[in-house]
């Protein structure tokens, strides 16, 4: 039976990405960020998965206005790295799991969430950047990825609440797969940010602290955060942080199992626009 | 009864809801376009000629010409589309949101490295903080004022 | 305030538009088929909508197995008629109605439907032939149409209860739209079908008109239908039906208002490798 | 536990599900690719080398030579994709589905005329309606056997 074992959290700055690619790590503005991921790193040999399910959101890159699902799932055999202007990354392709992300989408529609099923796509800054920050530059990437990506560009976009509950789903959904898989679920994006209009810049470290004590402590409450509180605490981009509970919903003390272990908790500002947040979170 | 938009309220941002979505359909279709290098040379060659390739707004195709983020936010752009328009021009994510301010790039990166901008007079219209329409545009820009 | 008016249910049969465009309705095959039609024509005149909201599916037409949305609502100023191999059907373009589709988009996302928003998109025999049968041959269709695609090409596809639910949120979104608008919502499809393998051809009148009495008197009964009655009792195509749920899901009764009134009901087989249902239901 | 797939015990009849679509990828991008006028024309005129185009094994570039739509199901083609191939051939679904039968078109038109194919006998494997695999192949195909 496949499991999930641990989440991961990270806000997935496209400057953080920059800065690995061009050797900027150890750079008095940068160095500060990547020592918090130094434990992560680790932590990723120490525990590697068999898959890496990471909810993400496309920034106009895979989806236009032509077409905008609400949530993606990718069932393909692998990813290229998007040029999103900038040339695309120079980070190893992203190698699918056909397998479970298509019955991972056939138990979560058959549990009432309406997914869009990818079979071709390309990964943007959302999906590669926590990639980066936790396995570094390596060769290959780790293991498979299973990429979930949720419209937070277009409103509406599904609220907290909605994102839980479909964490929820998708544990039922891992948990009913023949195969013995250790799986990870990541949640990505955030913090407090806001990359437009004359707000731009806004930072909340106070919010972003109590949110994260809600996500690890009282994730119900974290899930019920409106909208509108994370615009106007979080900044307009601070959304993304719906992202989160999906991964939180999809951990063990959620279905009445033990609380999970605080492996790691960083905090930091600025990179680029954003307040970067990371957790990892066990299941015992 | 219309569907409530809460989001009106919150100084100087604007929400990418539908209704901007359909005013500026063809402007982001355009930027998206920005992400084959060869259309990305084929814009910097002749950028009026690109633009006209487009079923943009006259106002929108002069916002871009005149990389006022601002402006095209207001013709219904959206900020993660008109990223391919810096990206073109070599700018970072810090450069562009920066542009919206008013303040220079320093001081931008500054007030970043400072904590960034405080949300406190900044969650609703009306109250007295930075990022409110009375204060534009920032920074040495807006002291010259 | 808008206002859901009637359901109008059909089956879309692709040989039906071709029987409409080659001139062949006048034919001893079809002849007995489009007498059914006639009563819905005068209808249609006497009860002309502002809108059609209009529920099909999409048979590999605009969706490839490149990305396969559930559910799939058209915001877009208009629609082409698409070429599905034999070259486009000689039909007038589909005029969309943009404020309304986003209204409905947005509210129901908000209710926890997770659609995916359609800015381009063509349509095919799905949306054109129930256009078709109720509106003969004009040289414009009579107002616009929200298409709206439910994945029934690619297993899973969405239950039963799931879609009447979606019908319940249709109708609050339609209720809560400003403008002074007369709506019908259209279910398209069905009904028992099969077009593949050596069973192809199966029709059950018997079990589709006990289905056709349950959406009539007791939706709820019909909407608990499980998908594998509808593959094993009317064809793996008449799975279908499930599509004519959200239309009856939108009606007043529903909702707590009076039984819609029965304006109109026909039975026909075959038409090509299919058995045709058609009925109208008007709220009081 | 795995999921239930209810569906597998219905004769003669393949579900296109997940497991079906990903055999069935490059079979079915193939069969979509001639919703245009030039590439029906492209295939048409040198079949072989058309499919040689495409990432799909050489099962079902026989299948689609052979225009055996059930032996292009068994290899993952889903029955609305592989209706290009037959409108390419200017075929109507009604011979398309009769195909698959192993009637004449005028025995399977004359099925439908008298109210299709019963369900009795064909709702599980193993009973004894004309679905069921011990009576294939159906039609005078059938009887001369
Ligand atoms: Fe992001
Ligand atoms: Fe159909």
């Amino acid at each position: 039976m496949a499991r999930i074992t641990a989440s991961v959290y990270t806000s997935h700055v496209p400057a953080i990405g920059a800065a690995i690619d061009l050797g900027k790590t150890q750079e008095d503005y940068w160095k500060p960020l990547f020592a918090g991921y130094d434990f992560s790193k680790q932590w990723m040999k120490d525990n590697k998965p068999d898959v890496i399910f990471l909810v993400y959101n496309d920034h106009a890159t895979a989806f236009s206005l032509d077409l905008i699902p609400t949530f993606a799932i990718g069932t393909a055999a692998e990813y290229q790295p998007a040029d999103e202007g900038w040339g695309p990354r120079p980070v190893p392709k992203v190698i699918g799991h056909p397998e479970l992300a298509s019955h991972i989408a056939q138990s979560v529609i058959q549990q009432d969430f309406d997914l869009t099923i990818v079979n071709k796509m390309e990964v943007d800054h959302g999906l590669t950047v926590p990639l980066s920050l936790m396995c570094g530059q390596p060769e290959a990437w780790p293991c498979p990825v299973i990429p979930f990506a949720v419209n937070v560009v277009q409103y509406p976009v599904p609220s907290g609440q909605r994102c839980y509950n479909l964490g929820k789903a998708i544990r039922k959904a891992v948990e009913s797969f023949d195969q013995d898989l250790n799986v990870q679920i990541w949640g990505t994006g955030g913090m407090s940010h806001q990359l437009q209009g004359a707000r731009a810049g806004l930072i909340n470290r106070d919010w972003d602290n109590a949110w994260l004590d809600q996500l690890i402590n009282d994730p119900e409450a974290a899930a019920a955060t409106p909208h509108i509180d994370y615009v106007r605490e979080a900044g307009s981009e601070g959304i993304e942080l719906v992202m989160w509970l999906i991964a939180r919903g999809a951990m063990a003390d959620v279905a009445g199992g033990p609380a999970p272990k605080l492996a790691h908790r960083f905090y930091h500002v600025p990179a680029s626009n954003t307040a970067v947040g990371h957790v990892i979170l066990e299941n015992s | 009864m219309a569907l409530d938009k809460p989001y009106k309220d919150v100084p100087g941002t604007i929400i990418f809801d539908a209704e901007q979505s359909r005013k500026g359909y063809w402007l982001n279709q355009f930027c998206m376009s920005l992400m084959k290098a060869e259309n990305r040379e084929r814009f910097k060659a002749d950028e009026r000629a690109y633009l006209d390739e487009w079923a943009m707004t006259e106002e929108q195709k002069q916002a871009v010409l005149a990389r006022d983020l601002n402006w095209c936010m207001r013709t219904g752009g959206n900020i993660y589309f008109l990223a391919k328009i810096g990206a073109t021009d070599g700018k970072s994510f810090q450069q562009m949101a920066g542009s919206m301010t008013g303040m220079t790039e320093e001081e931008y990166r500054n007030m970043m490295l400072n904590g960034g901008r405080s949300a406190e007079g900044n969650r609703y219209l009306g109250e007295d903080g930075d990022a409110q329409p009375q204060h534009q545009p920032q920074g040495s820009a807006g002291k010259k004022g």
